[in-house]
C-alpha cells in the first residue's frame, strides 16, 4: 500500500508536468466559467492540443489515437492537470461512454474511422438514452427504428436529457426495434449522424435557469446500417456497456461542495463570531470531510482494482449518491447559518461568488441526472449485493403491453 | 380542551383557499418571477383589498375586522399553499404587528388605517450583512430624525410605502424608525434572490426622513416580538406550502409509470411520500400549538413559535425537495412547477433569521426553567 | 381553539384530583420500576380500586363497567394520574385492544359476562396475533383452529410477542380456519381461556434481559364456539377492529427519551462544560423538542378530532415513528458524548440511574413492537396518503401455495 | 499508486479470518458475556499466542515478528468481524505501541518480550468520571512512586498483568505509568458494560508501586499518539463487524419471507442494505487511507485517523441496529446473534473517546492549515 508512483510512470508524471507549464494555463482570479458553451471552443483546442502532443484518450490503444497506457497514468495526469484551468472533461460523455461502445461494437474499419477523431475532439459525441417517458425504466423506451428495404434504418422519436447535443457531430442512441417482444429484448443501439435536418435539437431551461442538456427530436432521421452497434435487437446488452463506463466516469466528478464549505468555514464570520470556532460548524465540517475523504478513497480502491486488472463494478454509485445529497445538504446548511442575507442571489454581493446560492438551486439536478438516488441504492441493492429483484409487473410482457401511464 | 380551528375559522379558510386556487395559478406567480419589472401581483392583491383580507385582524376602530390571530393563520396556511406573489406578510405580519405593539395612538390610527383600507403596502428592513439578524445592533443610524445607513436586502421594498427600519439612535441604543420609502434620499435597487416572486431591494439612506417608532433603545426588544408572532404566521405559510408540494408529488408519481407500474407504487417512492407527511404534520401541530400560545397571549409564545418555525423550515425544505426528486428529471426544468415551492421554502426559510437562530431560541427557551414541565 | 376544559369538564378533573390525592401514590424517590411482573400485583389492586370508585374505562358504557364518558375525560383522567405513580396503563393491550373486539362482535349476554369483570382486572386479557413466521405479514399466520362434531374448536401452534401471557386469564387469538382460500379469507378470531393445560406460556429472554414478552404454544387447546369472535373466516375484519385501537394506544404511550435528554442538559457537565451551553448539544436539544412537541400536540388535535365523532385513523403511526428513532438517536449520542465512561451499565455509577445505557439497549425492541418502522411507512403511505399498494405475488393466491421461507 | 494491502497481507487476513471462523463461534462470545467469571476466552487467547499475533509488530530483537501496522490492520478487521473476546486491542494496539513509542529500552526489552511471548496481558486505565477523556488531566497522583486514585472504566483489567495509567505526578504534570496489577493496593472490581462479552473493572489505587513511561509531563502528547494510532485498528475492528452485520442481515432477509416473497426483495429492505453498504465502504475506504498514514508515519495521520474512527463509529452503529431491525422482532431476543454486533458498536465507539471528540480533532486538523490540500 503506497502512494509512490513506480519509476516508470514518475517518469511519465515529470513528462505531464512539463508539457503542462508550458502548455496549460494557470486559473485566473474571478469566477469560474461554470457555462458549457462558453467553454466549448475553448475544450476543443484543448483536446486537439493534447492529442497532437500524445496525451489524449491515455488507456485508448495508439491506434484510435490513444496513448496506449493504463487507468492509473490517466489518474496522475488529472493531479497534475486539475492544477490548471483547462476543460480537460470536456467530452468525457463522447470518449468516455460512447468511445468504449464503438470500440466493443463496430468492425475494425468503422473504428479506425471513428474513433480518432473523438479522441481529438475534431467529432464531438452525445449519448442519446433517456426519454421523457424512460428514465429510470430506461429499457421503457419509445423512440422506433424501422428498418427500410436497403436496409438502412429510419428514426423517429424523442430523447431528452442529451448534453451537449446541439454541438456534436455523432449521437449513440438506443432505439426500440421490436414492440412484440420484452422490452429489453427488442432494443437496438446505433451511431446516428446528428447534422441531418431531421435531427432537431432543443435546449432544455434548468431551474437554475442554465441550460446543459436538450431535448433532442427524430423525424425520420436516417442510419446507414453499417451505424448499428451490436446486434439487431441487442441493443440492452450493448446500453449496459456504455452505462457501466459512464458509472466509472461519473465517481470521479460528482461536485459534493466540500471544498467551498472548508473554504467558507476558514474565512467567514457571522455576527462577530469566526465559523471555524463554532462547535455546531465544526461538527458539520467533520461529518462532511469524512464522506469527501470517504469517497475519494473509494476512488482510489477502485482504479487500483482497474488497474489490477479488475472490471469497473457498480461501487460508484456510492460517490453519486453520497456526493449529490451532501452538496445540496452543505448548501441548505450555510445559507441557514447566513440568515436572511442568504436570499441575496447576486454574485458580487453574497459569499464566496454566490457559490451556496448557486448550488442550492444545481444541487437537485445532481441527485437526478445520471440516475437518481434511488435508482443508485437499487444499483447497489441489486448488482453490488445481489440483493433479490422486486416482483416485475412487467416481466416476460411484450412490450406493446405493458402498462403505461 | 379544543385543539382544533372554529367552524367560522374554517369557513374562511376553504373560502381563501377557493378563491386563491381560482385567483392565483401559478402562472401569476411566475408572472412577477420571471418579469424583473413587476414586484408584485398587483391585480391579486387589489382582491385581497376587496376582501378586506389585509385588515382582517386590525380593530375595529381603524377600519379593520377585529378579529383575531387564529383568522390570521388559516389566511396564512392558504396564502402558503399558493406560493401567493403579495406583500401580505410583510405589510400585515411584519409592519402591522409591530404598529399594534408599538405604534403610537396616531400612528396607528394613520397607519393601520392605511393598512386595512388597502392604501398602505409595509416592508421591514434590518438585514445589513452576512449573519446579520435582528439580534445584532444595526450600524444604519438615525441622527436629528434623519437615517444613514444601509439594509442589504428588503424584501417587498420595491412595492412597499412605509419600512419598519432597524438603526441606532444618537444614543447608539438599538431602535426603530417608520421610514416613507418615497423620498430622494432613499434609494431602492432590486437584487436578485434565490426566490424571484418574492422580489426585494438594497436600500441607501442618505439623510432620510424617519420617525420613531416605540421607545429609543427597545428596538430589539420590539422586533423580537413581532418576529415571534409573525414566526407563527410565515409557519402557517409554509405548512400550506408543504401541503401543496406533497400533493404536487403524489399526484405526478401516481399518473407517471415506470417498469410497468405507477412510480407511486414503488416502496422507496411511498416511504419517502410517507417521511414528507409525517414532518408536515408535526410543523402543523407545532403550528396549532403555537396558534393558540399567539392567540392567547400565552407566556409560552417565544417557545412555540420558535418550535413552529424550525419544524416549518425543516419541513417545507424536505418536502419541496423530495416533491422535485419524485419528479424525476422533470422536476429539475424551468418548465416544471417543483421548483417554486423549492425556491420558496428557501425564501421563507431564513426571511426571520434561519434554523440555527431559531433552534438556539427553543434551546433556551427550554433551558431557562428549572422545571421540566414541557417535558 | 383552546385548552380550557368545559364547566362539566372542569367538574370532573376535580372530582379525579380530589379522589387521586386521597387514593393514589406519590412518585417515591429512587427509580422507577420497569419491571412489568414485579407491577402486576399492584396494577390489579390499583385498576380494582379504581373501577370501585367508577374510573374504570371512562368511555366504555356503564352496563359494561366503564363509566360512560368521553375521549376527553380519558385525557383529563391521563393528565391528572400521571403526577402519581400508579400502573395506570398496566391492562391497557386487554381493556384498550381486547375489549372493543369483545364489544364489537360478540353477543350481549357474553358482552355482560367478561367486560365488567377486564374493566376491574378481576380477569387479565392479552392478545395472541403475531407468529414467528407472521409478524409484518400479519395474515400470513399459521396457528390452526379445527372445528369438531361438536362445533368446539381445537387449537394448535405458536404464538409469539405476547405481554403479560403468564398472568393472562383470557386471550384474543387469531387462527387459521381454511387454508385453501387466500390468506385474508382464512382466518378466525376467538376469546381462549388461558388457563387450560393444553396452553403453554414461555418467557422471552430479550436482548437488554427484559422479559416483558412470550411465546405461547397451543398443543389441541380448546375453545367452545360460543368464545368465536365474529364471523368463520371472517377474522381479518375483526382482527383490523383491534388493531386500529391499539394503534391509537400505542400513539399517546411511545417513550421518546426527551424529558430523560433535557434532564441530562440540564443538569451534566463534561470535563467541566455545563452541557446546556453547548451550541452542539443546544441544536440537538432544539431538534428533538420539535419533534417531542409535535408528537404530543399531533395526539391532542387527534383527541380533538375523536371527541368530535371521528374515527382515528393511521395517524397514529407518526408518533410511534418518530419515537422509536428518537428514543436510540437520544440514547447514541448521550453516550457518546460521555465518552469511555458511557460503557459503564451500572445504574449506582451511570449518570441519571443508567437511563441511556439502558435506553440504547431497550430502544430497538420500540422501533419493532407494535409494528416495524417501515411497516409503520407503509400504514402511513397506504392508508393515510392512499398511495396504491406494491405488486402482491401472493394476491388472491390460496394460502396454501403461497411461498414461504 | 497501489492502494491495497499486498498479497502477503491478504494471505494474512484470509488466513485469520478462516481461524476465527472455526476458533470464535458466538457461542465463545457468549461465553464470555454470559460467565461474570471469565474474564476472556483463555483458550482462543492461547491459540492466537500459538500463531505469535500479539508479537507480530514487535521487533525481531524482542522476540517478535517485526512486520508492520499494515499486518496489524487485517488482522484486526478479521478480529473485529468475529467479535473475538480476547484483550488482543488492550495488550497490543494500546499498552504495545505506547511502550514502542515511550518505553525506556529495559521496559521495552521486559515487556515487549513478554507481550510477543504471549506471557503479558496489558490494559489502559484513563477513564476517571463521567465525559471524561486523554484530554483531561488526571486526578490520579503519584508521589514517591506510590499511585493513588481511581479509573471508573478498564477494559480487560480482570484479566491484564500491566497496565498504562495516566496520574499527575508530584508537580501535577500530567504523566503516564506502568502498573503491575497484581498487587494488594490495586482494588479491581468487575463492572457491568453495554458489552460484556469485553468485560471490565473499576479500579482503586491506594499507594500502588508504579514506574514511569516516558518523561514526567510528557502524558497527555504520549497518549494522543498512542490513541490516534489505535483509532485505526479500532477502525479496522469496526469495519469488521460492519461487514459481519450487514451480511448477518442480508442472510436473514433472504431466508425470510412475507407477503410470499423474500425479505430481501422489498425496497425499503434493499435501500437499508444499500444504505449500511455505502456507509461500511466509506469507512473501509478511510481505514485504508488512515492505514497508509500509520504505515508510511505520515504527518496526515492525526487527521486520517480520527476521520477513520468517526467514519467507522458511524458505520457500525448503523450497521448493527439496522441489521438488528431487519430482522424484526427476533433481532430484539437475546437468543439471536444481532445484539451482540450492537453492544460491540456501542463499546468500541466510546473505548477511545466518543464521537463528538474525534470530530473535533478531525476539524482541528482541518483548519490548522490555511491550504485547502485536504480538499
Amino acid at each position: 500500500m503506497d502512494f509512490n508512483d513506480t519509476p516508470e510512470q514518475a517518469k511519465f508524471r515529470a513528462e505531464v508536468r512539463a508539457w503542462l507549464a508550458d502548455n496549460a494555463r494557470l486559473p485566473q482570479a474571478g469566477r469560474l466559467v461554470r457555462d458549457m458553451h462558453l467553454r466549448f471552443d475553448e475544450a476543443k483546442q484543448w483536446y486537439q492540443k493534447k492529442a497532437a502532443a500524445g496525451y489524449a484518450c491515455l488507456d485508448w490503444p495508439k491506434k484510435y489515437g490513444g496513448a496506449g497506457l493504463t487507468p492509473v497514468h490517466k489518474v496522475i495526469w488529472s493531479e497534475e492537470v486539475e492544477k490548471y484551468t483547462e476543460p480537460d472533461d470536456y467530452f468525457v460523455i463522447g470518449i468516455g461512454n460512447c468511445g468504449p461502445a464503438v470500440m466493443h461494437f463496430m468492425p475494425e474499419q468503422r473504428r479506425a474511422e471513428l474513433l480518432p477523431r473523438m479522441a481529438s475532439a475534431q467529432d464531438v459525441w452525445c449519448q442519446l438514452f433517456s426519454e421523457p417517458g424512460a428514465g429510470s425504466d430506461l429499457a421503457g423506451l419509445r423512440t422506433s427504428a424501422r428498418q427500410s428495404a436497403s436496409g438502412d434504418w429510419l428514426i423517429n422519436g424523442q430523447k431528452i436529457w442529451t448534453s451537449g447535443a446541439q454541438n456534436s457531430d455523432y449521437g449513440v442512441v438506443l432505439c426500440r426495434t421490436d414492440t412484440s417482444v420484452s422490452k429489453y429484448k427488442g432494443l437496438t443501439m446505433f451511431v446516428i449522424d446528428m447534422r441531418q435536418a431531421s435531427v432537431t435539437v432543443k435546449p432544455i431551461k434548468q431551474m437554475d435557469r442554465g441550460q446543459h442538456f436538450n431535448e433532442v427530436f427524430f423525424n425520420d432521421a436516417h442510419i446507414p446500417d453499417e451505424n448499428r452497434l451490436g446486434e439487431i435487437n441487442g441493443g440492452w446488452e450493448a446500453a449496459l456497456v456504455v452505462l457501466m463506463n459512464e458509472r466509472m466516469a461519473i465517481t470521479a466528478s460528482v461536485p459534493d461542495g466540500f471544498a467551498e464549505f472548508l473554504k467558507f468555514v476558514r474565512r467567514a464570520e457571522l455576527a462577530g463570531t469566526p465559523l471555524r470556532e463554532h462547535p455546531l460548524v465544526r461538527d458539520k465540517l467533520a461529518q462532511w470531510y469524512c464522506l469527501h475523504a470517504g469517497v475519494k478513497a473509494s476512488y482510489y480502491r477502485l482504479i487500483t482494482a482497474v488497474a489490477q486488472g479488475g472490471v469497473p463494478g457498480a461501487e460508484g454509485a456510492i460517490g453519486k449518491l453520497i456526493a449529490g445529497r451532501m452538496n445540496q445538504e452543505i448548501a441548505d446548511f450555510s445559507l441557514q447559518l447566513m440568515g436572511e442575507f442568504a436570499d441575496l442571489h447576486e454574485p458580487a454581493a453574497a459569499t464566496d461568488d454566490g457559490y451556496f446560492q448557486d448550488a442550492i438551486l444545481y444541487t437537485p439536478g445532481i441527485r437526478l441526472a445520471g440516475g437518481t438516488d434511488e435508482i443508485m441504492r437499487n444499483i447497489i441493492a441489486e448488482q453490488v449485493l445481489r440483493l433479490p429483484q422486486e416482483p416485475r409487473v412487467d416481466k416476460g410482457m411484450a412490450f406493446e403491453d405493458i402498462p403505461g401511464g | 380542551m379544543n385543539f382544533d380551528f372554529s367552524e367560522d375559522q374554517k369557513l374562511l379558510q376553504s373560502e381563501a383557499q377557493k378563491f386563491l386556487q381560482q385567483q392565483c395559478s401559478n402562472d401569476l406567480v411566475r408572472s412577477v418571477m420571471e418579469d424583473g419589472e413587476r414586484f408584485y401581483a398587483a391585480d391579486l392583491w387589489q382582491k385581497m383589498i376587496e376582501l378586506e383580507w389585509p385588515g382582517l385582524a386590525i380593530p375595529e376602530q381603524y377600519g379593520g375586522h377585529g378579529l383575531g390571530y387564529l383568522e390570521l393563520c388559516v389566511l396564512a396556511q392558504a396564502l402558503g399553499g399558493s406560493l401567493a406573489p403579495v406583500p401580505f406578510s410583510s405589510t400585515v405580519y411584519l409592519l402591522g404587528e409591530a404598529l399594534k405593539m408599538a405604534g403610537s395612538k396616531q400612528q396607528q390610527q394613520e397607519h393601520l388605517s392605511d393598512i386595512a383600507a388597502g392604501k398602505l403596502i409595509g416592508c421591514v428592513a434590518v438585514t445589513e450583512r452576512l449573519g446579520g439578524s435582528i439580534h445584532n445592533l444595526p450600524d444604519s443610524r438615525v441622527i436629528n430624525g434623519k437615517l444613514s445607513g444601509q439594509k442589504a436586502i428588503v424584501t417587498d421594498a420595491m412595492c412597499a410605502d412605509l419600512a419598519l427600519v432597524s438603526a441606532r439612535n444618537a444614543n447608539n441604543a438599538y431602535s426603530l424608525y417608520l421610514l416613507p420609502l418615497d423620498q430622494p434620499t432613499v434609494t431602492r435597487t432590486p437584487v436578485n434572490t434565490l426566490d424571484p416572486s418574492r422580489p426585494a431591494a438594497r436600500l441607501q439612506f442618505d439623510g432620510a426622513e424617519v420617525e420613531p417608532l416605540g421607545a429609543g433603545g427597545k428596538g430589539q426588544q420590539i422586533l423580537e416580538e413581532v418576529y415571534d408572532r409573525a414566526a407563527v404566521l410565515f409557519a402557517f405559510e409554509q405548512v400550506g406550502g408543504c401541503q401543496a408540494a406533497l400533493q404536487m408529488g403524489m399526484a405526478y408519481s401516481r399518473e407517471r409509470f415506470a417498469f410497468g407500474r405507477p412510480v407511486a407504487s414503488f416502496q422507496a417512492i411511498k416511504h419517502k411520500f410517507a417521511d414528507m407527511y409525517v414532518a408536515q404534520e408535526i410543523a402543523l401541530a407545532n403550528a396549532y400549538y403555537a396558534a393558540w400560545a399567539l392567540a392567547s397571549d400565552a407566556p409560552e409564545l417565544p417557545l412555540a413559535a420558535a418550535t413552529a418555525r424550525v419544524s416549518a423550515i425543516d419541513a417545507y425544505f424536505l418536502c419541496s425537495k423530495e416533491n422535485l426528486q419524485a419528479h424525476g428529471g422533470m422536476g429539475y426544468t424551468w418548465e416544471f412547477d417543483c421548483h417554486l415551492h423549492y425556491r420558496r421554502a428557501q425564501h421563507l426559510s431564513v426571511h426571520l433569521g434561519g434554523a440555527p437562530t431559531w433552534k438556539n431560541q427553543v434551546a433556551t427557551e427550554l433551558l431557562a426553567t428549572k422545571t421540566a414541565k414541557e417535558a
